[in-house]
């Protein structure tokens, strides 16, 4: 049966399993379906200014959920993606606005943060053995506490960093190609999807994250420092949720320190819809940015075709089942 | 020895609630009283609220604010309150009950209604209007809206209200929801946030559209207060927060010194533009 | 020369268990040293002590003389101890490679980034110096537990340890790779290393072995050399009495009504066009090589697979099976190879895994479970059994391997089923439990049950069997009567199609 | 061999395995240590009231959290226990107050609505292999909407239904021992717990649950109807939501229909720091309930101390993660 299966498979950027990558291209049919649905019920839906929107929409909620899929692929869970985010975008504003530092070590003080973040939840998990859902339960609490205290439960502005707003709402590509005005908060977005892809897909890091989600205990019989490798998948997505946080602030120009909680469930569900397991092991950030997507495309069309907003809800929830749904049958039918 | 005050309100982590906040911390400075304020994560957890009243109750302070979420739900602690002998004062919005001694607040429905006059005179009385408010259920959400809307449909025939959206005070989720009725509609007139977190978010869509459309918020707040200055935003309704906190200690501290009270301290509303926002009866009551 | 391990009184026990009572072994460089003992005695015990997996309560190790502390796993592998686990540990979701490799892939780019061509290449080579054909970049996961063995097996070789532990490597594997297996041995042996082997499988200490140490209840009882001990000799060493071994005697069942018929049975390349029937009373063994087929049929007929056609009679009715649980119905039931995986719910515990199958039977009024007829019915099997466990509470997970998988056994031999399906009955069990379940096949068929025995085992086929069915590639090539010779089951086992054109669409089966 | 070690264990009630039942015992030190420094710092914490004001703020949260673990034994999740919830309330309020029906239909109508709610979460999982966070994040909206949209947004109250508030509020117990006014709320709290602990220990079902959550497959390989017991138990865990709909509801006197999610989040929490684990398998109701009274006496408790709400935040993830640390520490050293 091995000699049949032994035809070259190409390398595709989303990771490990290339059937998993094909599976995943695949999937994107069920967000097709939704585009077509909206796009004959609206003529506003694919106009090229409401697609930029639903980019721009999907670009904090696809960064957080990129950071979620990092940990579920481990096998573990993270609620404090939202509350972290808002931590790290505090944290700019205590850099740029309090301390009045120059841009630079805003950024870099938010990923910073958010990576030390990571890195007490991951030892949290792999040195306390806590359970990841009560460990980053306690971290989304305590980051939410804290955002307030240390703004003073005031939003912080970034008025004195005129670039600031540029980080999400600039256009990088529209200043070179000016009919293709892309912000640079979904520059980043696929920038983000870019880097852990490749992480996952091809550095040590990445298959131990695979490997930690698959059999932990046959990694550890391996002799591999199991906590260690644990310790740095929490803390690079730490850092990714501190990227969200400075496309979130560079969005609203302020680090608002309420905001954040339940946007982990967002995050979450768009990591399933792409067809991650939450039992861990596999999973694929292209399938993630799809899952992100549809959630976007669906909050937007919903909006675009002025559905009262109780039915939005029961309607958003149906197509998520739909859409998981179809995505079963597909898979069982290949 | 000290009073010991403790108020409950709708929310916490807002601006608004927290110039609340700052407002009864200022009372409670100047009439040496000690303060505590709590509130629910959001305007929904009725329940929430319950459960912090009755752990306030336990405490044994000496008076009770209360914003409440739902009156009819806090009625049984609220007897309670009033069983021990602790004098309840309600702000914000009433309590169906002849409980508290007074009710420091602001008409929502006419403040809202203020908000759709000045909106029709903006847009020159006719065409589409949006509104995109905080919560469908909450008593501000439901007063907020209906006045507004009420208010276009019995005046300004010409007008008409195409969308009423819900972004939860979530400053982004507001800002996808403008972008969205935007692109849908684009002949729209003017946009109406009844918040101050739905009002940042209908600024921040429309400048990410680069939109001209006519907006009018809610309450203040340093981003507000910038989108007005920056001719973002036409204008906005302001209560008195503070104004609110404040009455309601003082009000409190009355009542424990068997002072008398009117049964309602209306602590206003004002709308504010441009013009106006450095007029010292307004700058008084903005909160950054 | 002192041994390269020395194991000296060593003890440990587990929360109700004492797993191992100054317990000694000693392994020399160069020798293949057995380690025997019934289901429950140790082994693994001891032998994860030495790995590193477990710490023993008290007691020395000696490397090369050396007192050593193995405090990790990593720790056993620096001092080139390696070792093949009983219970399989891989990870599912990573290829072959992947697994055999981790934690020292090969990097490129500085060390920033893996090599997976690098990676796939060493991999590539260790299976063809293991004469195995298996893509290095399939997912282990949809591997058969035999493949996955030779994944563990190819990951332990990787290692080129001094000192490997082999438990159970050839539980799962077939003549043919157990001969592969067999000549990797004397190549490290003629290297110098130190093998330990443990094997429920009497005939490979022959062919192997150079010392035999046998282990009873945790305890050490003798080290015997190999060659010049007889069989015998080991066994009562083992369970400390002399093993009756009779002679089978196969009944005549030609007459009896037919239990269960299946024709025309397919499903892709896996199953070809397979029918056949087994009598009341009969033992219909099914042989075949390494991926023949032999599971996916029974899985089929249990209706835990899909087919695309064929048709099962029971007692000559037809039966409509999509589930299970309509099997169950029918009458028909199916022991799954891969306890693990298909066999135990781990977690529950040993009385209500015997139960699973038949907790109906024990539900009263408003669905409420009769607990003491449950524990009572538990302990029989544990006693008919001689399943080693502290109580019938005991969680399944903590059994030793073997007595994880009587437990299966019982659990279907409470079911009362017409036709039973066993796959790989006895692998793991000790010779004297794989004795008491031969009895106990033959006293079912006794009774008129109709019996599907899977084994890789020849010895087991030809010994159980009253008729023979052997599989090649998916198709039944023959049958064999009763008592046929090895060498005729291996002529059917190999006989590949006659250049039958493969009309059938091609399938993905990994 | 084996006779050695036979001894019979009495059957506890708190379900399959004993050893478990008398962890969950020891699992109280938690609780305990909390409830000795609350004392300790505040006279007003031991009292009467504010003990009853604890249990009455546990009974919703509890009971939800009794639902959750039930799922969470088989191995899944369900999100929709909050919306759920004020779904059955809203059906509560249809029948009584729309309606003007009596209080035992209202009563029956809640909890056959959670029923019936359950049973096409169940189906949808057991019948289209949804994966449970998405077949029930989709019911948490589908109902959330619907609740929204048969009350008309607005809270039914229950003014005509004079008993209602009767069903939390009033006290059985206390109209016999009047020394002892424990509201019904904490009564049928404890009711729930019982019926399911005993669901759990003692039935089929029960069996069943933890069977589906330690190996599935190995059940159905068993020849056991899966499907069929699946959606038993997700029925089972929709009307223990249709008792909580009925608490909150008699607590509020209405039914907010906007009330209920984020409420998912705290049952799940209260069922994991009463240590059962997500990966389904094993769990007490025990545990759960002591996980439930961690949350309401840390919530209560600093608020009785006057903690500063953002600090309340921070204190309270603290210290979930230390009490859940603890008693991973405890258990190690048993
Ligand atoms: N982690 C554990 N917890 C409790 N008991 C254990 C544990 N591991 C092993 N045991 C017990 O220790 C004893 C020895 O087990 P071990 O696995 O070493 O046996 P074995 O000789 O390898 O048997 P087999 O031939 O069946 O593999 C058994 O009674 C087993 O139930
Ligand atoms: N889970 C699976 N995924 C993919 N292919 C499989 C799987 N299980 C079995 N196969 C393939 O199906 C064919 C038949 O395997 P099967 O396990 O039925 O063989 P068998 O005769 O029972 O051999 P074994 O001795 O290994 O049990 C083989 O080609 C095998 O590789
Ligand atoms: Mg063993
Ligand atoms: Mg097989």
């Amino acid at each position: 049966m091995d000699s049949i299966s032994t035809e070259t498979k190409p390398g595709l950027i989303a990771g490990i399993r290339t059937s998993g990558a094909f599976h995943k291209l695949l999937a994107f049919s069920g967000l097709i379906a939704l585009l077509v649905v909206f796009s004959l019920a609206s003529p506003n839906f694919m106009q090229t200014q409401n697609v930029l929107a639903i980019l721009q929409a999907t670009s904090v909620n696809g960064v957080l959920a990129i950071a979620a899929t990092l940990v579920i692929i481990t096998g573990g869970i993270d609620l404090s993606v939202g509350t972290l985010m808002t931590f790290c975008a505090v944290i700019a504003g205590v850099i740029l606005t309090f301390l009045g530092l120059p841009l630079p070590l805003g950024v870099l003080g938010a990923i910073l943060a958010g990576t030390a973040a990571g890195l007490v939840s991951g030892t949290i998990i792999a040195k306390l053995k806590v359970p990841p859902f009560i460990a980053t339960l306690g971290m989304m609490l305590i980051l939410k506490g804290l955002s307030l205290v240390i703004s003073g439960t005031r939003p912080i502005y970034f008025n004195d960093t005129p670039g600031f707003t540029q980080i999400a709402q600039g256009s990088l590509i529209g200043s070179i190609i000016p009919a293709l005005p892309v912000p640079n908060g979904v520059l980043i977005l696929f920038l983000v999807a870019a880097v852990i892809s490749f992480i996952l897909g091809k550095t040590a890091l990445g298959r131990y994250t695979f490997a930690l989600g698959s059999n932990e205990e046959a990694v550890r019989l391996s002799g591999v420092n199991v906590d260690r490798w644990k310790i740095a998948v929490y803390a690079l997505a730490g850092s990714v949720c501190g990227v969200a946080g400075l496309l979130i602030a560079s969005r609203l120009n302020s680090a608002q320190p309420a905001l954040g909680q339940g946007y982990e469930l967002d995050a979450i569900a768009a990591v399933v819809i792409g067809g991650t397991s939450l039992s861990g092991g596999r999973g694929t950030v292209l399938g993630t940015l799809i899952g992100a997507l549809i959630i976007s495309v669906l909050a937007n069309g919903l909006r675009i075709l002025s559905v009262a907003q109780e039915w939005q809800t029961v309607v958003t929830g149906c197509i998520i089942i739909l859409a998981v749904y179809a995505d079963i049958l597909r898979r069982r039918n290949l | 020895q000290q009073y010991d005050i403790a108020l409950i309100s709708k929310g916490f982590q807002h601006q608004f609630w927290q110039a609340v906040k700052a407002g009864a911390d200022k009372a409670a400075a100047e009439l040496d009283v000690s303060v505590t304020f709590e509130g629910p994560d959001t305007e929904a957890q009725v329940d929430r609220q319950i459960d912090m009243l009755a752990a306030a109750l336990a405490r044994k302070p000496s008076a009770i604010g209360f914003a409440a979420l739902d009156s009819q739900a806090a009625t049984p602690l609220l007897e309670q309150a009033k069983a021990a002998g602790i004098p309840v004062v309600a702000f914000d919005s009433g309590v169906d009950s002849d409980i508290p001694l007074t009710t420091a607040t602001t008409d929502n429905v006419a403040a809202a209604a203020l908000a759709a006059d000045k909106m029709a005179e903006l847009i020159g009385g006719e065409g589409k209007v949006a509104v995109v408010a905080h919560d469908q259920t909450s008593r501000t959400g439901i007063d907020r809206v209906d006045g507004f809307v009420n208010r276009i449909k019995e005046a300004y025939p010409n007008i008409e209200v195409v969308s009423v959206q819900y972004g939860g005070g979530d400053q982004l989720q507001s800002t996808e929801i403008t972008k969205s009725i935007l692109l849908a509609n684009p002949d729209l007139k003017g946009i109406f946030g009844a918040n101050e977190g739905s009002a940042i978010g209908v600024a921040n869509g429309a400048t990410e559209l680069g939109s001209k459309v006519v907006i009018i918020g809610f309450d203040s707040g340093a981003a507000q207060i910038k989108a007005i200055t920056d001719g973002v935003m036409a204008g906005a309704i302001t209560q008195n927060p503070v104004g609110i906190g404040y009455e309601t200690v003082a009000a409190a501290v009355k009542a424990l010194k068997g002072e008398a009270l009117p049964p309602v301290i209306d602590t206003g509303f004002y709308f504010y533009d441009k013009s106006n926002m450095a007029d010292p009866e307004i700058a008084a009551v903005l909160y950054q | 020369m002192s041994a390269l391990v020395e194991m000296v009184d060593i003890d440990k026990s587990f929360p109700g268990v004492r797993a191992l009572n100054k317990a000694k072994f000693e392994l020399l460089a160069g020798e293949v040293h057995a380690l025997m003992g019934e289901n429950g005695a140790g082994k693994s015990t001891l032998m994860k002590i030495l790995s590193g997996v477990y710490q023993r309560d008290a007691g020395s190790i000696l490397l090369d003389g050396q007192a050593v502390d193995i405090a990790s796993p990593r720790q056993a592998q620096d001092m080139g101890i390696g070792i093949i686990h009983q219970e399989l540990a891989l990870m599912r979701d990573l290829t072959a490679a992947q697994n055999i490799f981790i934690g020292r892939e090969p990097r490129r780019m500085g060390g920033l980034l893996l090599d997976e061509a690098a990676l796939n290449a060493q991999a590539a080579t260790i299976f063809a110096s293991m004469n195995l054909k298996l893509d290095p970049r399939v997912q282990v996961g949809g591997l058969t537990i035999a493949r996955q063995q030779m994944v563990e097996i190819a990951k332990a070789l990787s290692y080129k340890s001094r000192v490997l532990i082999m438990d159970e490597p050839t539980a799962a594997l077939n003549d043919a790779e157990i001969n592969e297996l067999f000549a990797i041995i004397g190549r490290l042996k003629a290297e110098g290393v130190g093998i330990v082997y443990i094997s429920h499988k009497m005939d490979e200490l022959k062919r192997i072995a150079d010392r035999v140490t046998v282990m009873r209840d945790g305890e050490y009882v003798g080290t015997v050399p190999a060659a010049t001990t007889p069989i015998e000799t080991i066994i009562s060493m083992m369970v400390g009495r002399t093993l009756s071994n009779e002679t089978p005697a196969f009944p005549d069942v030609s007459a009896a009504p037919v239990a269960l018929d299946v024709r025309g049975l397919r499903r892709g390349r896996e199953i070809r066009d397979v029918s056949f029937s087994v009598r009341k009373g009969e033992i219909l063994g099914l042989a075949g090589l390494m991926g023949a087929g032999r599971t996916e049929v029974a899985r089929a007929i249990f209706g835990a697979d899909p087919i695309e056609a064929g048709e099962v009679f029971v007692n000559g009715e037809q039966v409509r099976i999509s589930a299970p649980q309509d099997a169950v119905r029918a009458g028909i039931g199916y022991l799954s190879e891969d306890r693990k995986h298909f066999g135990l719910a781990t977690g529950l515990d040993v009385r209500n895994n015997i139960a699973l199958a038949s907790l109906s039977r024990f539900t009263g009024p408003a669905g409420v479970l009769r607990e003491s007829a449950m524990r009572d019915t538990a302990q029989g099997y544990i006693r008919q059994l001689a399943i080693k466990t502290p109580s019938d509470s005991q969680e399944a997970r903590l059994l030793s391997g073997g007595n994880q998988q009587k437990v299966v056994i019982a659990k279907w031999l409470l079911r009362d089923c017409e036709v039973l399906i066993f796959d790989e009955p006895t692998r793991g069990i000790d010779v004297g439990a794989k004795s008491e379940i031969y009895k106990l096949l033959n006293a079912l068929a006794a009774q008129g049950r109709a019996i599907i025995v899977i084994s890789s085992e020849l010895p087991e086929i030809l010994r159980l069997s009253h008729r023979i069915a052997v599989m090649c590639e998916g198709r039944l090539t023959g049958f064999l009567p009763g008592g046929a010779s090895q060498e005729d089951i291996m002529r059917l086992a190999t006989m590949r199609p006659s250049a039958v054109a493969e009309t059938e669409p091609n399938r993905k089966t990994a």
